[in-house]
């Protein structure tokens, strides 16, 4: 059984229509990447995962359970926690703060305080800082962290990479590999294609609200993606 | 060819991001200029600098050789400058053609009367005529970034920004896209176009500017810049070997 | 010749549009077919059908959302009192400078609050018409707290009889009336008003294109409460006596009005007449239990807002696609059958 | 010497502006609810305070064990039942039925108990006043209602900073959405906020009732002065609504010592001013 499935999952925005149709499974411990262009629905897709959009029930199974008319915080508590776009720290919470917010649900787990600072010791050192005080580099892994505070099963990452500077997301991606090396299983949506293939076991890249091609990343060759993705 | 556009030194922060760092850019009359950069870079900033809809806080915007640093975006707009937004801003409660008419009364100097064959045209041009009297909040999200381009055209604007209006289309769509901007920029319009497609860029584009972190990285003929390694590097996150 | 047409109208705006003008006929005749009562309760729905298609343009056009409209009310009522009875003026005069007065004086309170955003713009209109109150309140010239009457003298200027001065003030109030619905109508036709609709559905793509959003905002803003004065120094005429409290009532000249324009369907022209006459119709059947209706009217609005925000007349329009007062326009072009 | 007075006066009647003001800033601040109905929820309370006192014979201030927690639910479920619904959607929607319900408590008080004033008797105490050196008189009641105020906002201050519901407040009002998929149930949340606001706004009706008399009708001003100290105050922070309470009763006791008929006024005037020169107060929120 998949730790993940959607069936035939569609969203909207109003009138419109982001995704159709989207098969998808991600399976305990897998690292998977969706890929593709602006406004192909790679986000919309983790926000329906997330809860933030409405669905049906039986378009999201996760742990063989339907939940997709689940709320946001309800999805926290079985075990789905996200990584927002743009990182949406709150401002007038300290990073501290921002980190023992994500265990609001209070979900058991390996995760605590001490372990994430373990894994990000620059955020012991600026505990007490407004997350706005932070570099881009140091709020991404606050929002990490923040995450992973719920003790997630599945995590969704959306544009870790985003606006950060190459070393600062090479970083962020050694980090990633110690939490999918502690079991966590992962969903990343990135538009830096090399970097979201180094990082997952399979890909599907999205079209149009459709998937387009999905893949073992392994041996897949990259130029190819790149030009299907670049039409270079 | 005369400048038509110059930007000089212009910097916006948002508190301790920096979302256009020194932007210097001089463009032409006629000139077809594309933008590219990775999402969040500052390339919508940089439009929303050059069209008023955000304020510099510091340095000059100059238009047709005036300053218009201090002018609002509305007053920009009459001057003739046309934009489309990323994420599509249609007048949900109004037709499409009413949408055009406000671009072309007030951005374009017409009476109603008078605008009726020009609204008419660029309905045509871009393939919205069937659409012309349903309301903009009926239409798909391919046709609002349409709506988008004609109802800045309906300004009838020198210089057109246009804003990743190519995102999600097909590889048909895209081609009909890019050969409606060429027949634009032939009249004599000049273009500053910013998109992730860059195969429809340069079949219109005759120079790339490259951006990152708020500042351009680098700027030339499109092929040269294509090719630059620091480009490849930071565009697509191929590692320069 | 042109190709290219373009049609304003509807069929159902050319089918309503003699049906109303009978029904206007037919209410001008009123005085001689009804009694004074009717002529009365007429009037009141005249003018409050011209305060809320004012409100309606204000908040449901301009997105202006004033809970203090009855600033200009007052202004207008205290305006025509100090003219016709310090000044001197004679009662036709004096009601015609009482409006622009009113939008005079909007002009700065325009640039105070416009500076607020939304809900702080909706707290800081209330406070100015309280404070306009409080300002009535204090000056010995307008009465104080006491407030001001019209003499004998200066009624009788509008008929000599008691029951001709009814009728010539019930025409009065239905003119009125179809003057504010013009000016609206009109502006909504016009240029300003494919602005204001621009503006209400996006504030940045309007300024992109041209627009002016402060110029249309503060002209919308101005010519509504000239409007509303006018109203306001109408609504008194006809109560013959003006008070602080009275004038600038919020409860008479702005809850209800918002309730009517709620009701009946913001941001549409046929809105505030449907909610006017919901409104009108409550209080009259439900006259007997004192203030109840007020307390169904309150749940309704509530009931309104949360299932149905386009309001009653958002729910015929939508079902039936109607549109009586047609401010839109059809673009025809030759090869486009319609 | 007068002068002191003056100021003195008006920063103890601030404190009652302040504690009007606090249920209004906090489901302003923490959910962005302008709650027109908030004058006549304060009235509300009165009434209900009134009812125990006539019903069980407790004093007003004793009458609280009762009404507090009476009006904790009510708060509860006028957010849960009704007010979560207006909050999707822009301004009008929790305006208009905030306004809707305003005019519901105002009619259904005017059916229920008529017109007339009533007045809470809490006894001696209302009238006692100190003697400070420069014979200037303060009355002990005022001190008191102005401690309660601090007080208040104290404690508020200790639940936003130090508990972990506190901090949800804190952090749905930055980004409710974003405090959603971080596993914040917002309607609960919510909906406990304004049963939070409801006790400290039943606290300031009773306080208020004791010493002023009130009618149905009472409603719209105490709404209007809480707003003034609100947005005086800015959203920044609570103690910023004490000031703003502060500034206004300090305006007004200017304005009543210059002539009584300007008490009002000058608050007003003073609140617009303020708010042209700073139109988000003066501690505003960092980000919003």
């Amino acid at each position: 059984m998949s730790l993940l499935a959607t069936h035939q999952l569609s969203a909207f925005y109003g009138d419109f229509q982001a995704l159709f149709g989207i098969d998808l499974t991600v399976e305990e411990g897998e690292t998977v990447a969706i890929i593709g262009a602006n406004g192909a629905g790679k986000t919309t897709c983790l926000r329906a995962v997330a809860g933030a959009l409405t669905t049906e029930p039986n378009m999201i199974e996760f742990d063989g359970k339907p939940i997709g008319h689940r709320t946001p915080h309800d999805m926290v508590r079985v075990g789905i926690a996200m990584v927002p776009e743009g990182r949406r720290l709150f401002p007038s919470l300290t990073v501290e703060e921002n980190l023992l917010l994500g265990a609001h649900s209070g979900r058991p787990g390996p995760w605590t305080l001490e372990r994430v600072y373990g894994l990000f010791p620059v955020l012991k050192d600026l505990h007490h800082l407004p997350a706005p005080a932070l570099s881009g580099g140091q709020q991404q892994m606050c929002a990490v962290g923040r995450a992973l505070m719920s003790n997630p099963r599945l995590l969704l990452c959306d544009e870790l990479s985003l606006g950060l500077a190459p070393v600062i997301i090479q970083d962020i991606y050694t980090c990633l590999e110690a939490i999918t090396d502690e079991g966590t299983t992962v969903v990343l949506v990135e538009q830096d294609i090399n970097r979201a293939l180094d990082a997952s076991s399979r890909f599907y890249c999205f079209q149009e609200g459709r998937i387009a091609l999905t893949a073992p990343t392994d041996g897949f060759d990259r130029d190819k993606i790149t030009a299907a993705y670049f039409g270079l | 060819m005369p400048t038509l556009l110059q930007l000089d030194q212009v910097s916006k922060s948002y508190g301790a991001l920096q979302a256009a760092d020194q932007l210097v850019l001089s463009v032409e009359e006629g000139e077809a200029l594309a933008v590219i950069g990775p999402n969040g870079a500052g390339k919508s900033t940089m439009f929303n600098l050059i069209t008023g809809d955000v304020r510099a806080s510091s340095g000059t915007v100059r238009f047709k050789g005036d300053d218009i640093t201090a002018l609002p975006a509305h007053a920009r707009a009459r001057l003739g400058m046309g934009r489309s937004y990323q994420i599509p801003h249609p007048f949900a409660n109004m037709t499409v053609y009413e949408n055009l008419l406000v671009g072309a009364i007030f951005g374009g100097h017409q009476t109603e009367r008078e605008s009726y064959e020009s609204c008419a045209e660029v309905l045509k041009i871009t393939g919205l005529v069937d659409k012309a009297n349903v309301p903009a909040r009926t239409l798909t999200l391919l046709q609002r970034k349409r709506l988008e381009l004609a109802r800045a055209l309906a300004t009838r604007p020198n210089l057109l920004l246009l804003d990743e209006i190519a995102g999600g289309l097909t590889e048909h769509e895209c081609a009909e896209l890019v050969k409606t901007i060429k027949a634009i920029h032939a009249q004599g319009t000049t273009i500053i176009w910013i998109e992730h497609i860059v195969h429809a860029l340069l079949s219109v584009a005759s120079r790339l500017v490259v951006m990152n972190f708020g500042r351009m990285i680098a700027e030339g003929d499109p092929h040269a810049v294509m090719n630059d390694a620091q480009v490849r590097e930071v565009y697509m996150g191929i590692p320069a070997s | 010749m042109s190709t290219v047409q373009v049609a304003r109208s509807t069929r159902a705006s050319r089918i309503f549009t003699p049906l109303a003008l009978v029904v206007l006929l037919a209410l001008a005749t009123l005085p001689y077919w009804g009694g004074p009562g009717d002529m009365r309760l007429v009037a009141e729905m005249a003018y409050y059908l011209a305060l809320a298609m004012l409100w309606n343009l204000l908040a449901g056009y301009a997105g202006l959302v004033s809970v203090g409209q009855q600033a200009y009310v007052g202004l207008g009522a205290y305006a025509f009192f100090y003219l016709t009875g310090s000044v001197g003026m004679h009662v036709y005069p004096a009601m015609a400078l009482a409006g622009p007065i009113a939008g005079l004086i909007s002009i700065p309170v325009a640039f105070a609050v416009f500076r607020l955003r939304g809900h702080y713009f909706a707290i800081g209109t209330w406070v100015v018409a309280e404070s306009f109150a409080l300002g009535a309140s204090l000056i010995e010239e307008l009465g104080a707290g006491s407030g001001m009457s019209l003499t004998p003298k200066i009624v009788r200027q509008v008929a000599s009889s008691r029951s001709d001065r009814e009728t010539v003030e019930y025409w009065m109030s239905l003119g009125i009336c179809v003057i504010v619905f013009a000016v609206v109508y009109l502006i909504l036709r016009s240029r300003n008003g494919l602005a204001l609709t621009a503006i209400r559905d996006s504030e940045p793509a309007s300024s992109s294109l041209g627009v002016n959003v402060f110029r249309t905002k503060l002209f919308i803003y101005v010519a509504t409460a000239a409007c509303t004065g006018l109203v306001g120094s109408l609504i008194f005429l006809q109560k013959l006596r003006l008070s602080p409290e009275a004038g600038f009532s919020i409860n008479d000249w702005t809850v209800v009005v918002i309730f009517m324009v709620v009701v009946g369907g913001i941001g549409t022209i046929e809105g505030p007449i449907i909610g006017m006459l919901i409104y009108i119709i409550l209080r009259e059947l439900l006259a007997d239990f004192g203030s109840f209706y007020l307390i169904l009217m309150g749940a309704i609005a509530v009931l309104i807002m949360l299932k149905a925000p386009g309001g009653v007349w958002g729910l015929i329009s939508h079902r039936y696609g109607l549109q009586l007062f047609p401010v839109g326009r059809r673009l025809i072009l030759d090869k486009t059958p319609k | 010497m007068e002068w002191l007075n003056v100021l003195i006066q008006g920063s103890l009647l601030g404190g009652l502006y302040a504690l009007f003001a606090i249920g209004l800033s906090l489901s302003f601040g923490i959910m962005r609810l302008v709650n027109i109905a908030h004058g006549d929820l304060i009235v509300l309370c009165a009434y209900v305070a009134l009812i125990v006192v006539q019903g069980t014979g407790l004093d007003p201030v004793s009458s609280l064990i009762i009404v507090l927690p009476v009006m904790f639910v009510a708060g509860y479920l006028l957010q849960r039942g009704l007010l979560n619904f207006t909050l999707e959607g822009g301004l009008l929607p929790p305006l208009l039925v905030t306004f809707g319900i305003s005019v519901i408590i105002q009619n259904a008080l005017l059916l229920g108990f008529g017109a007339y004033t009533h007045r809470l008797q809490q006894g001696a105490i209302e009238t006692q006043s100190l003697v400070l050196p420069g014979d200037i008189a303060i009355g002990v009641y005022p001190v008191i209602i102005f401690a309660v105020a601090v007080l208040s906002i104290a404690g508020l201050q200790l639940l936003f900073f130090k508990t972990k519901i506190g901090r949800a407040f804190r952090a749905a009002s930055d980004d409710a959405d974003t405090a959603e998929l971080m596993g914040i149930n917002k309607r609960h949340l919510f909906a406990l906020a304004m049963a939070i606001a409801m006790i400290f706004t039943a606290l300031a009706a009773v306080l208020f009732a004791i010493r002023t008399n009130f009618d149905p009708a009472s409603g719209p001003t105490r709404l209007i002065l809480a707003f003034e100290a609100v947005i005086i105050g800015g959203l920044g922070s609570m103690w910023g609504t004490l000031i703003g309470g502060m500034i206004l009763g300090i305006a007004q006791a200017v304005g009543a010592a210059l002539s009584p008929t300007w008490q009002i006024l000058a608050g007003h005037l003073a609140f617009l001013v303020i708010l042209i020169i700073l139109p988000s107060g003066l501690f505003p929120r960092t980000r919003d």
